[in-house]
């Protein structure tokens, strides 16, 4: 339970969720990559608040991330039914309508 | 008790670990959500046991309600019905696969070759209420800046998301009955 | 290496002994529930005499466990079961932080979340039950689940906040004993009415049991048979009787009362709300997910919001 | 970026059935997205469900988007109808109030509707002092209005256009009190036969429970198959 083994593990589930965002396909499983990759972020930070500075107001940085991963997720779920409805597909592959 | 909590702790890693990946490699959608569950769930209680209680079961709270909704869209997005299928629509999975061992290899070698100052200061004895404390007093601007942009997400997810809006319900000068195919509550 | 003070001390008291006293306690209450709706729903259809209610709950466990299990086509049985028993083990987890008199399995200074986190739990594993099946009836059960869990959950979040806005601590036991002077269920009438149904919501209970509807010849249960049906049964009774037991320290004073001890007073207030909810089964119809759906955010969210506002004036005021 | 060399190891064979099951299609919903299409038909023997009666649905998710009626039985034979028809009519129709109660999930009333229906049936005496307390006491409920009000509600000229019995206007908690009164009254005016085709529309664009208490609400005592479909196709 030192600090090095809580920023192993937050590296481990990080390039978990890089793999996943990079290698999927649809919008909702890159959606969950980053979860994964936010969740590590999460774990790394209260490792370091923990183990190098327990500053009382620290915490309020955590809440922060978690606050920024719900809207991330909100969002990403109202374009994806969007991108759903406007044609007919998820897989990112397909929708590069912006794409010059 | 320590020996325990280590153990636990270590357990509970790994466990994070391999129900991330489960999330890549199992077939059905619903297997795939409900790992990433298991994995946030495993978090939560890893960062229970560094002292942030709240944290902690803030983590596992918000993330096995988003899952269940996060179901839902899997099933309706990916269209797959709960049999078991092979499904492995992924794209140059090498290179993908070579970025994330690379990444991980370098945050591994930072984490063990840096060497950690020591703490600074000591952990408040009740995390909660310095935690409660922090966000009503000096942090407060973190509130005021999170609510509106959590409301204008509200607003805007619902926008985006709905195809028909309370002028296709109530007509172009919003007055009258809507015409729902089947009532709402409250009678609007 | 810093040690762990706060947590050491939280788990110690989780030695097994104890978690397993209040697992035999929940034991109790959850056959003290089942008899009280056996005997209940004995009379409504006019049986014969009370006996016949008694016997019923045990003769209905009796003949699912020698009841052969049927199975449908293709089920992801894997989750159906991680469902099915996941009800006991949220009821469970919800008791473990409800302190009886003066001992607590798991004190965790902010067991009100805890205990929040613990009832978002079912409703990932009733959406499981209804989904492992693979059939129609219970996956769309599943998701009725799923929308009468938007419609109540945000008023019974809100309902939660209520006591520890006044106890100024998420520590249940700290919310229980800072009722000494006046019950919460006295001036938080509301965020006691909201926590109820949610209470029966989260069991899929009485007016909240629209995802084991008739109309879906079960809903979730439709394909349950055998000991997996006899689980989910006993996890809806475990889940109503851990909500129950929560609403005493959270709202009924906790152990305070006269002449009996503190343990006792838990009990006893316990079961009588026990009896109440369980006695709401038959006695409503139940609320359509869509119906519910506006009533719960236009309604009870308004509600349990203006409840706590006053909480929070009195509970600045006292200072 | 262009994709280089794009190794799509795309292995998604279109023609995957697990467990013998065809997977399901892709069909457009009321929202402009693509939901699975799922045929369940609502049986011929189902509880609280005319006896008889096939709706092949098209469900999107729960809610109806096509629904087809048909009537298995040709039509009952004409003997054994005459004789006590104002008896049958009452107790049908206290059927058609229990299966409504029993779908609006009310099993205290409907158990006391089951119990009336069956003094009804064997002529017990104060069967008719019951069905007053049943009824004040259907009238009574707050919950029961609210869940039944406006649901699939029928103007003069919807009925007339469908035609339907004059007796099934307003919507499903009037129909509901006016099976009561109609039981009250000893089922005098026995409704004429409800014309099946008549029922799809009044289902399409419900969910499942809503669809079914409305079924339950028309008071369908004898089904008219109308011209089957095997008449339908001689004829197109």
């Amino acid at each position: 339970m030192t600090l090095e083994a809580t920023l192993l593990i937050a590296a481990a589930i990080f390039a978990v969720g890089l793999y996943g965002a990079i290698s999927q396909q649809v919008v909702v499983m890159v959606m969950m990559g980053l979860e994964l990759m936010i969740n590590a972020v999460i774990l790394a930070g209260a490792g370091f608040w923990w183990f190098l500075a327990p500053d009382p107001t620290g915490q309020v940085l955590l809440m922060l991330v978690i606050a920024a991963m719900t809207l991330e997720m909100a969002m990403g779920f109202a374009v994806a039914t969007l991108l759903h409805r406007r044609s007919e597909t998820d897989m990112t592959d397909m929708a590069t309508e912006l794409k010059e | 008790m320590s020996v325990v909590a280590d153990v636990a702790f270590w357990v509970l890693g790994v466990l994070a670990v391999l129900a991330g990946a489960a999330v890549f490699v199992v077939d059905s959608m619903a297997r795939a959500t409900y790992a990433l569950a298991v994995s946030f769930v495993a978090v939560g209680l890893q960062v229970l046991f560094l002292q942030q209680t709240y944290v902690g079961v803030v983590v596992i709270l918000m993330m096995v309600m988003e899952m269940a909704i996060m179901a839902v869209y899997m099933v309706m997005f990916m269209g797959m019905n709960p049999a078991l299928m092979p499904m492995s629509m992924v794209h140059d999975k090498r290179l993908a696969l070579a970025a994330a061992i690379g990444t991980f290899l370098v945050l591994a070698a930072g984490v063990l070759l840096v060497d950690w100052p020591a703490r600074r200061g000591s952990p408040p004895p009740d995390a909660t209420r310095a935690l409660g404390e922090a966000l009503m007093g000096h942090k407060m601007l973190v509130m005021t800046v999170i609510s509106p942009v959590m409301v204008a997400t509200i607003v805007a997810g619902v926008v985006l998301a709905s195809a028909r809006t309370r002028y296709d319900r109530y007509g172009d000068d919003l007055r009258g009955a809507p015409d729902d195919p089947q009532p709402g509550g409250v009678g609007r | 290496m810093p040690e762990l003070v706060p947590l050491a001390t939280a788990v110690q008291a989780a030695a097994p002994v104890w978690s397993l006293l209040a697992a035999a306690i929940l034991g109790c209450l959850v056959m003290l529930a089942a008899v009280l709706d056996g005997v209940l729903s004995a009379r409504g259809n006019g049986a014969a005499g009370a006996g016949v209610g008694l016997r019923r709950p045990f003769a209905e466990a009796a003949r699912l466990m020698r009841q052969r299990r049927r199975t449908t086509i293709e089920p992801d049985s894997l989750l159906w079961r991680i469902g099915g028993a996941g009800l006991l083990v949220a009821a469970l987890l919800m008791v473990a932080v409800v302190p009886l008199g003066r001992w607590t399995v798991f004190d965790l200074d902010v067991g009100v979340v805890w205990f929040n986190a613990m009832d978002v739990l079912v409703w990932a594993f009733v959406w499981l039950v209804g989904w492992g099946a693979n059939s129609a009836p219970s996956l769309v059960g599943g998701y009725r689940f799923l929308a009468l869990g938007l419609g109540y959950e945000l008023p019974l979040m809100f309902a939660l906040v209520a006591p520890p806005i006044a106890a100024q601590s998420l520590n249940v036991g700290a919310v229980a004993a800072a009722q000494h002077g006046l019950w919460f269920v006295v001036w938080m009438p509301v965020a006691f009415v909201v926590y109820c149904l949610g209470v029966t919501a989260f069991s899929v209970w009485g007016p909240f049991a629209a995802a084991i509807g008739a109309d879906l010849a079960g809903g979730v249960r439709a394909e349950l048979s055998g000991v997996d049906r006899l689980v989910f049964e006993l996890g809806r009774y475990a889940l109503l009787a851990a909500g129950a037991a929560f609403a005493v320290p959270m709202f009924l004073g906790g152990g305070a009362g006269p002449l009996l001890p503190d343990w006792a007073w838990v009990l006893v207030k316990t079961a009588v709300l026990l009896a109440a909810l369980v006695g709401l089964r038959r006695r409503l119809p139940v609320l359509r997910p869509d119906k519910l759906m506006e009533v719960g955010w236009l309604v009870l969210l308004p509600a349990v919001l203006v409840q706590d506002l006053v909480v929070a004036v009195v509970a600045a005021g006292r200072g | 970026m262009d994709h280089g060399d794009m190794d799509m190891d795309m292995d998604m064979d279109m023609d995957m059935s697990p467990g013998g099951i065809a997977l399901a299609k892709g069909g457009p919903d009321r929202d402009g997205l693509e939901m699975d299409v799922l045929h369940v038909p609502l049986g011929p023997v189902l509880p609280y469900w005319p006896a008889g009666l096939v709706l092949h649905c098209t469900l999107h998710g729960d809610v109806i988007a096509a629904a087809e009626a048909e009537v298995l039985a040709p039509g009952p034979d004409e003997a054994d109808q005459a004789d006590e028809v104002s008896a049958t009519g009452a107790v049908r129709s206290l059927d058609n109030v229990v299966s409504l109660l029993a779908l609006a999930g009310w099993d205290a009333a409907a158990a006391e509707a089951r119990r009336v229906r069956d003094d009804l049936l064997d002529g017990d005496g104060h069967a008719a002092e019951r069905l007053q307390r049943l009824d004040r006491r259907v009238r009574r409920s707050v919950i029961l209005r609210w869940s039944l009000r406006r649901l699939a509600p029928l103007g003069p000229d919807d009925l007339s256009a469908r035609d339907l019995p004059a007796g099934l206007a307003g919507d499903t908690y009037d129909r509901l009190l006016a099976m009561l009164d109609r039981a009250g009254r000893g089922g005098l005016a026995p409704l004429q036969p409800f014309p099946v085709s008549a029922l799809p529309d009044l289902v399409v664009g419900l969910d499942l429970a809503a669809a079914r208490l409305v079924v339950a609400g028309l008071d369908l005592h004898e089904l008219d198959p109308g011209r089957t479909k095997a008449q339908e196709e001689s004829h197109a």
